[in-house]
């Protein structure tokens, strides 16, 4: 099992004929990911180098090739439309790389795209390990095995996964969530996932300062799933209040989303928080061997 | 991007907000051939975007032309006191010359973007004037929330449950639903983050006007909007973005700090993690950079050079995750760079992965710089190199 | 039973204060409606004539009362925000007597107040006879009983029970839709409740020309309702086509909402058709001995 | 309120849909002059609200400012011909000169709302230029529809659908997603319940313009745009609706038939009921009638002398279904409006309810009318009356 996508998820690429969308494409395909088409408007009909069909919307696309899922590779400006397009025509999961999309367009695309499960924005996608992958995440940095991942950034993520995989600590499927202020999924949304799948034994939440969804998934963690072995890890806690370093996320404002309330929630919820990524697998194996 | 007090208004009259008579002016003979032209009792205000102007004196009263001039010249004379935020303070270019309001009451309204509900919401207090946080503290009780619905928006129900709930004072009542509105219009049409009306005054002759404005944008909707182009130039960006744009990264992908161990990695997330292990090893930062996507020789280069030229770097730790780019072409990149930068030459410890990565370390080793294999390593190094 | 109201449906009028909801809330009350109070802003703290509590907000009426009805009566540029406030406080039923709302307003309301059952606009509301009354029915025509009515205009309604009434065919619910192009309950929704009131035996449905309620909800009488017998009377057979007579739902255009089209599906339903509306209790009473 | 052409075309122009050039005159002598202004390939088309211009001959062409003149007068001579909806015709009072269009292709664009659905629907296909109700007869399958959730709104991706789902031609395609937005735009902005371009021409030079406009705006809608009360004036009246306007009824209240029975009822439902009653009792119908809530005598006045005057009432059938209201009151003011009229006398029947109904039914046979008891014996009485 695996949560979100599997080896099953037929997937198709928004933007599949860009650049961006190409690339990825072909390096989607060579992981494994069951990709069935793509869809640019106006060329429809055509093929793309790995031989999949490229319709003209994603309602034909689905219509034709049965996708529920799909991935978004199109300008900022375009990504809240495409979105809609993918919940009209019945997908179930889109995952959104795209940076730069207005806040107020996701706010609109969240509030009424119920049914449809957005991951991202600005984010690298999903990742099944020897199943699926979705997005632009680095595929030989994965192994399949049993830890749940959900994190914030992007190439820290590689470097946790890297670190895991090499401890031969393999996972269940990794989910980038994404950088920005409004995002579709949340770390409480992953966890209220991996809570029911049957592969994932451990759980490691790569979390950064400012927001709240740290705290909210502390709360969620010490509520639902006292069984389950977390650990967390917190970037930027030497970060200055006030200013965003990088992407939208990363701002300490107010008395929430310092790198204290977080560590604290944390360890209220009996989740220990490594100082390093480098401490990562060895404060989950000691975890997983209490367990068995 | 946040808007100074002028700007914020002008979109506030815009959205049809009720603001006080004024007159933007740059210079302190502004003002005064202002208050020659229109007689009265005038208040001159710092535009700038930090807060604590009226603790700062940099808010004066004026009631002829005269006064006004001497206001404006003390508040442009020196810049805003620093603080934590702002270690350098913020210079004052121009003043706000605003009619003085006969104020019976001021609340607070604000709608900000609530990450967890992920919906806009609503903050109203019947105490303004001061901030929100204070409010928060002394008269939780008087805060009262509302959270949109995006698939219906702002209906006058909510304006009217909000004052009811912060029990704003009468006066305020007929005309809050329209106020809250305009400014859920406000927020909405321009893409805004936040917009704040802290003091939103009931004067003694029973209008409810604006007395300040906050106004901040989202970065990523400025292109629905290329009026605000202008405003964007005329903002201060801090010595630390203006650096940033120089180099031709983000201007949110850099920042300094008083130490000596330079960083630089790819990824927001994977650089505020590399500053923590350089603290964590002991060291004091130097700074913050996010090279963003791509590091080959010209943006290597820029980077290195940003940092060395800019901040009390003795040592500069390179941490690139290469996920699917080559890690031979990333350490060419870098020696490339180092070939060609004109900056003096600091030590560099480089941590690269990606494909090929051990032909990468070989490069770096080849061309008189420290490649490790991991973060922490790496960390360490940098810091033993900065204490030498 | 009953539908959508009963004895203890806790109900509150949004505009208590003003000329038609102070008459109707005494009219209300009399017939043994459970009003709990009403809602004008501005004049919270104040009493009714009938000794009701008034308050500012629904929010508020709620909070003190459990309201879970609304009685509308505001004027039309209102009525979309007085359904909105509605729903925002958590009430399950409004019925909205307003006549004049602006057809895009109700658009926008039917489609973003899922969880509130909304009766009309410009409708005389509706009656579990008996039990209460919410509207401006006329309480005296009614008759507690087996039937249940459905019907898109006013006077006729009160005609039609009244006819049943002295036909000693009392009614479970009544409820007048209401006559304008876009209504909150249509006749299906109707049907869907009465499907499952032990109380109701048989059903009336009064349609007009215009629209397709009534083709919609002979289709629906066909798959779902085989059982209960069902009289239908279809008023303006006699109205030409391409314009509207009276309020705005009687227009006849294209080749649906004409007589033919509706009284033919009801054909196919097995739902026999009254000339007249006098001829309604006497095909009740004969489906309903048939069953007996 | 349905709009003329030119009208409509306006609210294009202002929603950003392209239009052809054009001229809106009022008089033969008004096209001349503008021809001779703006020399060129034009066409004359009548204003009016009722369809099938083009075969009644009220759309000409015109190449000079003679042949314009004539164009007009030769339209605006006789009234559109009469059909079943509008069996008086109607009267030309303006035309639109418009230029003439190198069209390549028609295709059809609308925007309507589904009652069952509840939700705005577009309509488009790849065959303009014809009655939409022909294209679904004869190329269903070139129909294309979308429902809009208006939760959402417009997003362009429904364009893009429209655009392929109805195979519109590749000319089309780049501009066809601005238009639907902004045809949506306006449906939804001026509260519209239709909007149509038929023909949406796609011209050889590859422009996309809407070629004709037809808007039907919600009359409950009106008082949020305050500017269209002019057009509202300007718009034609057929004689029913003037002659209930002038009776202090509703517009669409009032409609007139060709026989013997005059018929009145409160409620549009119980009204109509009345008339099919009349006809199934053998009589031949003069009107429809709702008096609306409250029947004081003023009122029952003014609508008696509305029939009596109007039509060819021989007798006048009363159906009152008193609900809250009084028997005996209604029966007063009946009583009292046939003292007042000074039209013609004609016999009423008169059925009423409420409390109090046999005093009421008492005052009125005193008063030699013919109080019945139920709505049959009223219209079987009112067609003896009539037939005798």
């Amino acid at each position: 099992m695996s949560i979100f996508l599997d080896k099953n998820s037929k997937v198709i690429v928004q933007g599949i004929t860009g650049s961006e969308g190409s690339y990825h494409t072909e390096r989607m395909v060579k992981y494994g990911t069951n990709i069935v088409g793509g869809v640019t408007p106006g060329k429809g009909g055509q093929k793309t180098p790995q031989g999949l069909p490229v319709f003209d919307t994603v309602k034909e696309a689905v219509d034709a090739t049965g996708a529920t899922h799909t991935c978004i590779f199109v300008p900022p400006p375009f990504a809240a439309d495409a979105l809609y397009e993918a919940h009209d025509a019945g997908i179930t999961l889109a995952a959104c790389i795209t940076e730069g999309v207005p806040v107020h367009d996701m706010l609109e695309v969240v509030g009424t795209t119920a049914g449809m499960r957005i991951i991202g924005p600005n984010c690298p996608g999903l990742v099944s390990p020897g199943k699926a992958l979705v997005g632009i995440m680095p595929g030989h940095v994965f192994k399949e095995g049993p830890i749940g991942l959900m994190s914030r950034s992007d190439t820290l993520t590689y470097e946790v996964v890297d670190l895991l995989s090499r401890a031969g600590l393999g996972q269940s499927t990794c989910v980038g969530v994404g950088g920005d202020p409004i995002i579709g999924t949340t770390f409480v949304e992953c966890l209220r996932e991996f809570k029911n799948d049957a592969q994932t034994r451990a759980l490691v939440l790569c979390g950064e300062i400012g927001g709240s969804d740290e705290e909210d998934a502390a709360a969620f963690i010490a509520e639902h799933l006292p069984e389950l072995p977390v650990v967390a890890f917190i970037g930027g806690r030497n970060a200055p209040p006030g200013k965003s370093l990088g992407h939208a996320g990363a701002i300490i404002s107010g008395a929430f989303g310092t790198p204290e309330s977080k560590i604290a929630a944390f360890a209220a919820a009996g989740v220990p928080v490594a100082q390093r990524p480098s401490e990562i697998p060895q404060l989950v194996a000691e975890r997983l061997a209490v367990r068995a | 991007m946040n808007l100074l007090e002028h700007q914020g208004k002008e979109l506030f009259e815009r959205a049809g907000i009720a603001v006080p008579r004024a007159a933007h002016a740059a210079t302190p003979d502004a003002v005064e051939r202002f208050i020659a032209s229109a007689p009265g009792q005038w208040v001159v205000k710092a535009q700038v975007l930090m807060g604590g102007r009226g603790k700062a004196g940099k808010i004066k009263m004026a009631s002829s032309p005269n006064e006004g001039r001497s206001a404006a010249h003390e508040i442009m004379a020196t810049p805003m006191p620093p603080n934590r935020q702002n270690p350098a303070g913020e210079p004052i270019r121009s003043v706000l010359v605003e009619e003085r309001l006969a104020i019976a009451q001021e609340a607070y309204c604000a709608i900000t973007i609530d990450r967890t509900a992920r919906k806009p919401v609503f903050v109203v207090s019947r105490f303004g004037g001061m901030d929100i946080e204070e409010v928060a503290e002394r008269h939780p009780e008087s805060i009262a929330k509302f959270y949109v619905d995006t698939a219906i928006g702002y209906s006058p129900f909510i304006g009217r449950e909000l004052a009811f709930a912060a029990k704003l004072d009468r006066g305020y009542r007929k005309q809050f639903p329209a106020i809250a509105g305009a400014l859920y219009g406000l927020f909405f049409d321009y893409g805004a983050k936040l917009v704040e009306i802290n003091p939103l005054a009931l004067t003694s002759d029973g209008r409810v006007i604006a007395s300040d404005a906050k106004v901040e944008l989202d970065d990523d909707a400025l292109f629905r909007n290329p009026e605000f182009d202008e405003w964007r130039k005329a903002l201060p960006l801090d010595e630390d973005e203006i650096l940033a744009a120089q180099a031709g990264v983000g201007i949110r992908n850099f920042r300094r700090f008083p130490g000596n161990v330079g960083t630089m990695a790819n990824g927001a997330g994977l650089a505020m993690a590399t500053m923590d292990a350089v603290a964590d090893a002991g060291g004091a930062i130097a700074n913050f950079l996010d090279v963003g996507g791509g590091a080959n020789a010209q943006r290597v280069r820029s980077c290195y050079e940003l940092v060395v030229n800019n901040t009390g770097a003795t040592v500069f730790f390179i941490n690139i995750f290469g996920g699917i780019t080559r890690g031979d072409e990333v350490a060419r990149g870098v020696v490339e760079a180092m070939q060609q930068t004109t900056s003096r030459k600091i030590p560099l410890v480089i941590r690269l992965t990606g494909t090929n990565e051990e032909e990468g370390r070989k490069i770096l080793a080849d061309a008189g710089m420290t490649p490790v294999e991991t973060m922490d390593e790496g960390a360490r190094e940098a810091v033993r190199l900065a204490s030498r």
